[in-house]
């Protein structure tokens, strides 16, 4: 058994031990950026500056009653958040963060997280329906008549990307991106950036968020599919949503931002500036701001990381999850930015803007890319 | 790699044997017509984890393919027979296919 | 390793398809189907179908299972379990079911003569998905366009069905 | 690295199954760990403080049909589209031909499900203001 | 197209414990999907009789009771309240005492509204917006606070005019406020008015026509954005709101958008009256001759105002005794409350959410 060999399972491992904390600190770090935009601090009670919220949090669901409403279907209601949970964190397989750092290299990775995502509706349809709860019912139906709805723009958006790369390989589609020296965001003439619209609303759509959080809207119909869900059950689905929101953010950094590589990854005078100082250079930012927050400690951190990034056989070694884990932040961003913008839409809003308007543009984009591609 | 550690087609095969004989059997008993309709996609995947096994076996796609389209069938299948239950159980409101014996209302 | 995933698979799929027929609640039945469908497709995956493995989650349980949740869920559950479970036509299955145990039995004794054990599969013979794309589009283009046309048919006759029945009886 | 499917794609059922045992055993956890006090009240789900009325597993709109169809129907495209975004460029303009007829066709169906009605959710549509 | 198999209705609780419906209001939803078929109003889980101890007890006794009703607005219900009773026993607050009353009313209408911009723009989703209001609304509260030492139930006027001084800052402090909060206005015009998913949210949602409106007796921003030019503080001015140079904002949609849409124009005009206001204020006494015993000669009186939600009015007959024989309060939520139902049949669940929301209720008032 040499290394190689088994980084695929150590990864698997730290993957799934780690991600619910890292969902923990996901919200966290979604409640202060949400803060920022609403002119408030965010959590600030645990810790210093709320920075051990997420543990607090874990402890306290761990030590909630986890309640069974009557005539629930008993099995399918523990089966249900079990499903989500699994088909969401089965996407992390194919997600390559480095090109050596990643599970599996599939010849299907693309269509895999696809099919995950199509699996991932029953947890659900089942969640809701076997709550025997009116609440629960109406999400249930709203989450699974809108993830299928969106499910498709999303796969014609991701086409038009194969389309380009040649393969549904995640590694093969970064490769791709290197070897023809360009995003895919801006591949085609800048037509692909229609897609990436397309992708980037179905994939919020996808990973029920704001402005498409329908399913669980709180007002309309309180928590929706996951009303009658407790404790750390209840916490199953919340880590099933933000593993699928991280997800859908590693995917469209991968296939539209050129994953890992850095930008203008062909152009060799730029390797260090970008490998080494850029990194560097942020991580002092960090490290200045949490100094002004006097989070020293963090400072420390950051800083050290910083000087690290400047020894270049590090940078050459680190740069590539970096920039990967950059790119995922930034579309992350634009999600809690969403949400913090706009309203929600409405059921019947949602299915036509679906149906009516993306899935017709999803598909005329995908024919000019085609022609576009060909000639 | 050596040879020993792949799986003999027949297993496939018999495994598809034993998965078409539950869907007949499913087929057969049952008289909830979801069930039923449930049943033959069954008896449709035995067949298809043959055409897969075949397919394997001769080192060709076109088991794979016909498998392929077997999926595309069938979905198209779904889709009518369930607005036919749709339609059956609006009628006769009963889903027992006992109950459902004529063509006519 | 092979024949372990083989035998997980087969349980799985088989489990599955019993828990289909067997089970009471439609729900419950589909959620068999559900596995089974899961378990065939790790089975086309252990065969080298890549792309089928995940056509079939994709398409079969990500697809036509919704399909057939939405449909249980339309009519009345409570009903459907208060059903009489099994039909009256029992002889005629246990036949059929002894007939296809024989024919596994004479299978299994004989040992399919004159198949060699399969082949061990090997990786991106040009890769799979090319390959059946490339079979698809060129041998099987007929095939292919006859598919749209069903589709056109189904959908038209589907939504024709599922319109029909507001007319008031 | 990887020679066969069975081993290339074990870290992914490596990774399902990790998925699941953590799921598992922080459930378990909170079943160990949390309080137990079961009262009818506590049992009986959620209805905004009332007692629910009727079941909750009522039938609902055919329209949710409609639409897991419908995207039957583009799943199927999408799935046909997949292998042929793979390999289009050696197509070449017959395989493009090819996928555009085959859409035309998928498409004619798309549009006589929208031409019927069934996208269109707002069934009766809102009153409009007759004075304005 | 109908369609739809016959279903038998879901029927559905929405409230008393339902995070949108303000407070303690139950509706009983039979929904066909996700279409409302009926809708049943259910209130009184928060009814504390205030009418009936209205009648035990004497008139000064009862005023500060009337800040329980519409929480939000308390100012604006202890005007309406002080105003009845001062017209039953012929007394009339000085010109400067009027005039902080305008101001603090104003006000008032400006915390109420914001109060119901920021939840009902939190209903429909757009949580920042909340945050936004509730930030501008703690100016408001911070100036009642540091008038009277409430910041809520302000029981901030008192029969014959106002029991303290305007303190010294209070001039500043409201002019600031109104500076600021001008551009806070644009702010959330910028964040909503135009934002394509509010205006589809609401736009045709809830529509209540003029007739309709009229025979619902509705009045308030809903009248107003059915094209009904009328508010009290125009047709009967009190207080010495004649003085003022200000507009009626006026929309025809008569929708829930235009709904939205008025009652930001009305914090503008409220901002134009504070203004004016603040220029104006006369000097000298703040309290009329009152006597400290309360006995009105038997008869009765309704004197009502325009308070944020609508027309807010009190019936009071006194049969010259110590209390009042009877009481009894025209609430503006709880008569635009009941067309709800002419406005959310046929709308789906999330219409409901965005009707109530523009209703603008406070339960503390239908309820009583």
């Amino acid at each position: 058994m040499t290394f190689e060999t088994l980084l695929p399972y150590l990864m698997a491992a730290i993957f799934a031990m780690a991600f619910p904390l890292v969902t923990g600190y996901l919200v966290l770090v979604e409640r202060k950026i949400l803060a920022d935009f609403q002119a408030r601090l965010g959590p600030m009670r645990v810790g210093p500056h709320g920075l051990l919220q997420p543990i607090a949090d874990a402890l306290k669901l761990i030590l909630k009653e986890d309640t069974v409403p009557k005539d629930a279907d008993k099995f399918l209601f523990y089966l249900a958040p079990l499903l989500s949970v699994v088909t969401a964190f089965g996407s992390f397989a194919v997600i390559p963060i480095s090109a050596t750092l990643r599970i599996a290299d599939l010849n299907i990775g693309l269509l895999l997280i696809s099919a995950l995502a199509a699996v991932g509706v029953f947890g659900i349809i089942l969640g809701g329906w076997s709550s025997n709860s009116n609440y629960s019912l109406l999400g249930a139906l709203r989450g699974a008549a809108q993830l299928i709805s969106y499910e498709v723009a999303l796969g014609l958006s991701l086409v038009t990307v194969v389309m380009l790369s040649g393969t549904l390989s995640m590694q093969g589609i970064v490769e791709a991106q290197f070897n023809q020296r360009i995003w895919f965001l801006f591949g085609n003439y800048g037509l692909m950036l229609l897609s990436f619209f397309i992708f980037l609303i179905a994939a919020v759509a996808e990973v029920n968020r704001a402005p498409f959080d329908l399913p669980e809207a709180e007002s309309e119909i309180v928590a929706g599919y996951h009303t009658e869900y407790s404790g750390f059950r209840w916490a199953l689905y919340m880590l099933a949503e933000y593993t699928n929101i991280f997800i859908i953010c590693a995917v469209a950094a991968t296939v539209f931002f050129g994953g890992w590589l850095r930008p203008f990854a062909n152009i060799e005078w730029l390797a260090y500036p970008m490998d080494a100082i850029f990194p560097a250079a942020l991580l002092f930012l960090s490290a200045w701001g949490c100094a002004r927050m006097k989070l020293f400690p963090f400072t420390a951190l950051l800083g050290i990381s910083g000087l690290v990034f400047l020894i270049p056989a590090v940078a050459t070694a680190l740069s590539a999850p970096f920039w990967f884990f950059l790119k995922v932040s930034a579309v992350f961003y634009v999600l809690i930015w969403f949400r913090a913008s706009w309203p929600r839409l409405r059921y019947d809003q949602l299915m036509d803007l679906g149906w009516k308007r993306l899935i017709p543009l999803a598909l005329g984009a995908l024919l000019a890319n085609a022609i576009i591609g060909m000639l | 790699m050596p040879q020993l550690n792949a799986v003999p087609m027949s297993w496939y095969l018999i495994l598809s044997a034993i998965l078409f004989t539950l869907g007949v059997a499913g087929f057969l008993f049952r008289r909830n017509i979801i069930t039923v309709f449930m049943s033959i996609e069954l008896m449709l995947n035995a067949v298809n984890l043959s055409f897969v096994a075949f397919s394997h076996q001769l080192r060709q796609v076109d088991g794979q393919i016909f498998t392929f389209f077997v999926m595309v069938v069938a979905a198209a299948e779904a889709a009518v027979g369930l607005a036919i239950i749709l339609t059956v159980f609006k009628n006769r409101q009963t889903l027992s296919i006992d109950e459902v014996s004529s063509l006519k209302n | 390793m092979d024949a372990a995933l083989f035998y997980t698979f087969a349980a799985i799929t088989l489990a599955g398809a019993l828990a289909t027929v067997t089970r009471r609640n439609p729900v419950h039945c589909a959620l068999g189907l559900i596995f089974s469908l899961l378990g065939v497709a790790g089975l086309f995956l252990l065969q080298a179908a890549e792309l089928l493995f995940a056509v079939q989650i994709l398409l079969y349980v990500g697809g036509v299972m919704v399909l057939f949740l939405f449909v249980i869920m339309l009519i009345h559950l409570e009903q459907a379990a208060r059903l009489r479970q099994y039909s009256r036509q029992w002889p005629v299955a246990l036949a059929a079911l002894f007939a296809v145990f024989l024919e596994i039995y004479v299978l299994a004794q004989s040992g399919l003569p004159g198949l060699p054990p399969s082949p061990q599969p090997r990786l991106n013979a040009g890769g799979n998905t090319e390959r059946i794309a490339d079979s698809l589009f060129y041998v099987y283009a007929l095939p292919f366009e006859a598919a749209s046309l069903l589709l056109l048919i189904a959908i038209v006759g589907a939504v024709w069905l599922a319109r029909k029945k507001e007319q008031p009886q | 690295m990887p020679t066969t499917y069975s081993e290339l794609y074990f870290p992914v059922l490596v990774q399902v199954l990790f998925a699941a045992v953590v799921a598992a055993s922080l459930i378990g956890a909170g079943l160990f760990f949390g309080k137990r006090n079961r009262n009818s009240a506590k049992d009986s789900p959620y209805e905004s403080g009332m007692k629910p009325v009727g079941s909750a597993r009522e039938r609902f709109s055919v329209k949710f049909y409609l639409v897991a169809m419908l995207f039957i129907l583009f799943d199927i495209e999408a799935v046909f589209l997949y292998p042929w975004a793979v390999v289009y460029r050696e197509l070449g303009i017959f395989g493009f031909i090819e996928m555009v007829l085959f859409m035309i066709l998928v498409l004619s169906g798309f549009y006589f499900v929208w031409k019927k009605g069934a996208l269109d959710w707002t069934l009766n549509p809102q009153r409009k203001a007759k004075d304005s | 197209m109908t369609n739809h198999l016959e279903t038998s209705e879901m029927l559905l609780n929405m409230g008393p414990q339902h995070p949108s419906t303000h407070g303690v209001l139950r509706l009983v939803l039979k929904l066909d999907g996700e279409r409302v078929k009926a809708v049943e109003c259910v209130i009184g889980y928060l009814h504390r009789g205030v009418e009936k101890i209205g009648e035990n007890r004497t008139y000064m006794q009862f005023a500060p009771y009337v800040d329980r009703m519409d929480y939000i607005s308390a100012v604006s219900n202890g005007l309406g309240y002080c105003l009845a009773v001062e017209q039953l026993i012929g007394a009339e607050a000085p010109p400067r005492a009027q005039i902080v009353r305008v101001l603090f009313a104003e006000l008032n209408r400006i915390a109420s509204h914001l109060l119901w911009l920021g939840t009902s723009a939190l209903d429909l989703g757009a949580m920042t917006a909340l945050f936004y209001t509730m930030r501008e609304r703690e100016e408001v509260l911070k100036i009642f606070e540091n008038y009277c030492g409430a910041r809520l139930t302000t029981h901030a006027f008192r029969i014959g005019g106002l029991q303290y001084e305007l303190h010294d800052t209070f001039e500043a402090e409201t002019r600031a406020f109104s500076e600021m909060f001008k551009k806070r206005l644009d702010e959330y015009e910028k964040l909503l008015t135009k934002n394509p998913i509010w205006v589809e949210r609401l736009k045709g949602v809830g529509i209540l026509t003029a007739e309709e409106c009229k025979s619902y007796a509705v009045s308030g921003p809903m009248l107003r954005a059915a094209g009904v030019n009328w508010d009290l503080r125009k047709a009967q001015p009190y207080s010495g709101y004649e003085q003022f140079d200000f507009e009626i904002p006026v929309l025809h949609g008569a929708d829930s958008y235009d709904r939205y849409r008025i009652r930001i124009e009305e914090m503008r005009q409220s901002l134009r009256i504070i203004d004016q206001a603040l220029e104006r204020i006369p000097s000298g006494a703040i309290m009329a001759k009152v006597p400290k015993v309360l006995k009105p000669a038997p008869g009765e009186v309704y004197v009502s105002i325009e308070a944020p939600k609508g027309e807010l009015g009190y019936y009071i007959v006194s049969d010259g005794s110590l209390h009042p024989y009877r009481l009894r309060v025209r609430p503006p939520s709880f008569v635009n409350l009941a067309s709800l139902e002419k406005m959310a049949v046929g709308a789906l669940v999330a219409d409901v959410v965005a009707i109530i929301g523009t209703i603008d209720i406070v339960l503390g008032e239908v309820d009583r």
